[in-house]
């Protein structure tokens, strides 16, 4: 493997143990999010794995996607979740 | 640090799929679903990776500063895209499903529908 | 099948499958050694031919635009989807029980919770303008924009309540801006047909600074149509959520 | 330069976008709305059949924005419209616009949406058809599948529908997201998404781990699209809930495109790198066969008729399947002509259903049984129809199955006829019973399964109940379809033209060269293909025997409770049958666990015999 050196990049040492931190996380993060059975406690350890995501995004350096999977995987789809759970709900009492 | 990246790839595959097939709740199943496509954004992202380059912007880096792929970022972008989209249109369909038979068990619908 | 015997069929096939995938993903050159050579003759060409440096955005509005014309649609069919699914059921208990419509100014909402919304909602959308204005310059672009935009628009309904939303965003005029934002995207690239180009072809000119505002031709107003779909798409999608929610609420209520 | 490909997409997205936009203009002005619609996708299919005529000298390569590829490598999206994808193309566009045409009179309320899904549909389609650049071709098929299972879940004041698109959606979704992860993997390897250009990196090595993971994940997708056992589980459930005209659509063409998609995968990607090994021909003539009489038994048993027609569709699947898999260029275009053809009965077969539903009111065979004496023309439509699925010439059917049929027995595998004309019996048996029992009151009502019955019961009428006629904007696409499904096999040069153009479709250097250096191949092969394309004798007495076998077997299913030893003798057979049903359980766990065995299985397959 050759790393590339320049002035701009990041110390690779660092990097790694970042992404690596970061992608265990992630992988943990599924798990919690498919074992978490209540659908409502689901979707916050959902917004968490998505904000997780997010991070190793970063550390892929992906900005764009980065932002996107914020507004989009932790904030945007938990706001749909939670709208169906609140309407399925609410037709249970 | 060669191989973990993919490893997490097929892990979240893995757990997702085993999510969908052992739930019993319609949300529930949406939501794993949506892990399972999670796994094809790490995929992508982890492809196009170049240890030490930088983000694919040249606002203030020079020209040829070595970057990572900005492909795999725009197709993660549309794949992001298409999750939302997918997703929204199935939690309608969940929301339909509950207010016909009033319940989202998966096995409890099938019952029902004979 | 029963759940176990569906559980222990899973994961036996599973482990089958997750040694063959592994087996695939070994082949690939490493973690860090992408090969190219598409992304580093983008990364290459990408800021002197479009302009743009934010290498993203030049490919997905420009390079690879096509499929961000299909992503757009893809998001139109769902919304038009949703709308479908829900609306009918909407129809049908506004028909039978009129009142309910009249129950809808009655949502409360705590002070201090529409304080927060209220004070949210103005930098949401500035920073949703400026991420939709933005894509050749920095990591943003129309879609991100456009959620943000969407969000807003959440954050309203959060301070008021359902009417106000239903003020700001008429079902008819939200179908409306939302067709015109795919539409539009895919009318500018007609238009480069019209010219004899060949379709998405970038036919404003380019600027002279590098990364500014105005500069990179199409794909400003690419980014733009696509930042009022994603933003219309959403409001659509949220508003008939709520509508079922609130529908809901008054109806056990 | 040539605008034709784009126009052949851009054109019904921007309808849907106007349609949409317009919408509170055109409430309450159906003509309006169904007319523009109608006019779009008629407009679709002119630009496809041009575009179709000048594919004749090599194939029309357009690159999206004008990036051209330079020194081999692509930087833009292509279309690389060849005669037979654009032939598949403009079969799509031809039957939404019957379906268009059908609907007009066919819901009593429809919005915008209805419109505007049909047209994203469309483009969807055309787009998965023309494009050369395996992402782009995700992206269509995404764009296909949300519309489809929008347009699935259209009416959800039935308790069917949401059951049937929740299930299609998921299934197809997780086969999407799996087809996803292969292209990711080989742009891993490649770092490129053009097909061509894949397809010329990766055979320059031996293949390995990657290239097969990558070829069975991306077929995934198709495979579940193109309703292959074990991944088929969605379709009767989409189809028995669909709209009538949204089914014309989905096993007309939607799930043959999963099969096109199988096709230029591999003749683009694939091929040279696997090396045309006999271990595909086997995988792939495994999971077609099997499809084919999974899809035959379960469709000669069903009592629900858009089922039973969905069953069928399963067991066509599977013979094109077992087509495309001989690799071969007769085998190819048998496929193509015999898609052709199915696809026309059976959206003929589809309208006649659905006019049966919109006079009186039901889907159940058993409970139509003799009520179908008075829709004389729909009768006589439906049985030619049946007819024609069952392979009888001069319908397209014979001809394309014969070819295919041809070309495995000149690869020594001449025992997959009697495997193909054993499915054509029983799938024409099946809706020739239907034909018999319900237009013309033959032999006795079908012994009830109540749980058939159950399921049947609950399709009620789409529009309201007891139309007195049969309105002409019904019974006239069906009826064109019909004679279409005749004129195929009479139009000029058909055997040589359709020869030529698979040859040239499975000749990946070729294809490599047009595409990425923008040169045309001269094809010596075509003109003298190894075996030629015509009709032969063998085609027209399988064709033949498939058909009057049908009719027989179709005789004895409408009389079998008359004769004491036959009754005696099929009793037992129904316990099976029962037990192997509940495989098709509707539970969407259940689905979703056959699609990972069925991938474990494949996969496990290739790698072994590749290694």
């Amino acid at each position: 493997m050759v790393a590339v050196v320049t002035p701009y990049t990041t110390a690779t040492g660092l990097m790694d143990t970042l992404q690596v931190t970061v992608l265990v996380l992630v992988a943990l993060g599924a798990t919690a999010v498919v074992l978490t059975r209540d659908p409502v406690r689901q979707v916050i350890v959902l917004s968490v794995y998505g904000i997780l995501l997010a991070v190793l995004f970063l550390a892929f350096q992906a900005p764009d996607v980065t932002l996107s999977e914020l507004t989009v995987g932790a904030v945007a789809l938990p706001i749909l979740l939670l709208l169906t759970l609140a309407k399925v709900r609410g037709r249970e009492k | 640090m060669q191989i973990l990246p993919f490893i997490v790839v097929v892990w979240i595959l893995a757990v997702g799929l085993y999510g969908i097939v052992t739930s019993r709740h319609l949300v529930h199943l949406i939501v794993c679903l949506i892990v399972v496509q999670s796994s094809t954004y790490v995929l992508l992202l982890g492809v196009g990776y170049k240890t030490g380059a930088v983000a694919p912007y040249f606002f203030d880096v020079p020209n040829h500063t070595p970057a990572v792929d900005p492909v795999v970022q725009a197709l993660a972008l549309t794949d992001v895209v298409v999750e939302a989209a997918v997703s929204a249109l199935l939690l309608a369909f969940a929301i339909q499903a509950h207010k016909r038979f009033g319940t989202l068990d998966p096995h409890e619908l099938a019952q029902l529908k004979g | 099948m029963t759940p176990g015997q569906r559980r222990w069929l899973f994961l036996a096939a599973m482990a089958c499958l997750a040694v063959f995938l592994v087996w695939g993903l070994a082949g690939l050159p490493g973690f860090g050694n992408y090969p190219g050579p598409y992304g580093d003759i983008i990364n290459r060409i990408a800021v002197g031919q479009t302009n743009a440096t934010g290498v993203v955005s030049a490919i997905n509005f420009e390079y690879r635009g096509f499929d961000t014309v299909g992503e757009e649609f893809i998001l139109f069919a769902a919304a038009a989807g949703v709308a479908t699914v829900l609306r009918q059921l909407r129809g049908e208990r506004e028909g039978a029980d009129r009142d309910e419509a009249a129950g809808r100014e009655q949502v409360p909402t705590s002070k201090a919770v529409a304080a927060v919304a209220l004070v949210l909602t103005g930098p949401a959308v500035v920073m949703g303008w400026y991420l939709a204005s933005h894509a050749q310059t920095s990591p943003s672009g129309g879609f991100q924009g456009g959620v943000v935009l969407a969000t807003a628009f959440v954050l309203v309904y959060l301070a008021g309540q359902f009417l106000s939303f239903e003020r700001i965003s008429p079902v008819d005029l939200t179908d409306a801006v939302e067709a015109l934002g795919a539409g539009g995207f895919a009318a500018v690239g007609i238009a480069a047909v019209i010219m004899g180009l060949p379709y998405l072809q970038n036919f404003l000119p380019l600027g002279t600074v590098p990364g500014a505002v105005s500069s990179s031709g199409t794909i400003a107003l690419i980014s733009f149509f696509v930042g009022v779909e994603v933003a219309a798409a959403f409001v659509l999608i949220v508003g008939e959520l709520l509508d079922q929610t609130l529908l809901v609420r008054e109806g056990s209520g | 330069m040539d605008q034709l490909p784009v126009l052949s997409v851009v054109v019904p997205l921007l309808a849907a976008a106007a349609v949409s936009a317009l919408g509170p203009l055109l409430r309450g002005r159906r003509a309006v709305l169904d007319a523009a619609a109608i006019a779009t996708s008629a407009a679709v299919t002119v630009i496809l059949v041009v575009l179709l005529t000048r594919t004749a000298h090599g194939d029309v390569v357009y690159w999206f924005a004008g990036f051209r590829p330079s020194h081999g490598v692509a930087i833009g999206i292509d279309f690389a419209a060849g005669p037979l994808n654009t032939g598949l193309a403009v079969l799509a566009a031809l039957l939404v616009t019957a379906a268009m045409l059908f609907s007009w009179r066919y819901f009593e309320e429809v919005g915008t949406y209805y419109h505007a899904l049909m047209l994203t549909f469309l483009a969807g389609m055309a787009g998965f058809c023309l494009t050369g650049d395996i992402f782009d071709l995700f992206v269509w098929f995404e764009l296909m599948g949300v519309s489809a299972y929008a347009l699935t879940a259209y009416r959800p004041e039935e308790r069917g529908p949401l059951q049937g698109a929740l299930n299609f959606a998921i299934t197809n979704s997780v086969g999407a997201y799996l087809s996803l992860a292969g292209i990711a993997l080989i742009y891993g390897r490649t770092g490129a998404l053009n097909m061509a250009q894949i397809g010329q990196d990766i055979a320059r090595h031996r293949p390995d781990g990657l290239v097969v993971v990558a070829f069975v994940l991306i077929i995934s997708g198709l495979l579940i699209k193109g309703a292959i056992v074990p991944f088929h589980f969605w379709l009767p459930d989409a189809h028995a809930v669909a709209p009538t005209p949204v089914c014309v659509l989905f096993s007309g063409v939607m799930v043959e495109l999963g099969l096109y998609g199988i096709a230029r995968v591999y003749w683009s990607m694939f091929g040279q790198a696997l090396g045309h090994r006999s271990v595909i021909t086997a995988a792939l003539l495994a999971l077609g066969l099997l499809t084919a009489v999974v899809g035959a038994l379960f469709c000669f048993r069903e009592r629900h008729l858009k089922r039973l027609l969905a069953f069928s569709t399963i067991s066509h699947a599977g013979m094109f399947l077992a087509g495309i898999a001989l690799l071969t260029p007769l085998g190819l275009a048998g496929v193509a002509v015999y898609v052709v053809g199915h696809a026309l009965l059976k959206a003929a077969l589809f309208l006649c259903v659905g006019i049966v539903l919109h006079r009186l009111g039901s889907v159940n065979e058993t409970a139509l049984h003799g009520r179908g004496r008075r829709l004389r023309v729909t009768g006589a439509v439906f049985t030619l129809a049946a007819l024609g699925l069952a392979d009888l010439p001069p319908f397209a059917t014979f001809l394309g199955k014969g070819w295919a049929e041809d070309s495995a027995a000149t690869r020594g595998l001449g025992w997959i006829i009697v495997i193909f004309v054993l499915c054509s019996v029983l799938v024409g048996g099946a809706v020739l019973r239907v034909a018999g029992g319900v237009f013309y009151g033959l032999g006795d009502p079908p012994t009830e399964d109540p749980e058939m019955a159950r399921e049947a019961s609950e399709e009620t009428s789409e529009t309201e109940q007891g139309k007195a006629r049969t309105p002409l904007t019904m019974i006239i696409p069906a009826t064109v379809l019909v004679v279409a499904a005749i004129g195929v096999v009479f139009a000029p040069h058909i055997g040589a033209g359709v020869e030529a153009a698979a040859v040239r479709f499975e000749d990946q250097a070729a294809y490599n060269a047009t595409v990425l250096s923008g040169t045309h191949v001269a094809h010596p092969a075509a003109i003298a293909p190894a075996e030629p394309a015509g009709v032969t004798v063998t085609a027209v007495a399988t064709g033949a025997g498939s058909a009057l076998g049908g009719l027989a077997l179709a005789f004895l299913a409408l009389y079998w409770q008359r004769l004491p030893v036959l009754r005696r003798g099929l009793e037992p057979g129904v316990g099976l049958a029962r037990s192997l049903r509940r495989l098709q359980s509707g539970v969407i766990n259940d689905y979703v666990t056959w699609i990972v065995v069925g991938l474990a299985c494949l996969g496990g397959a290739l790698a072994f015999a590749i290694r």
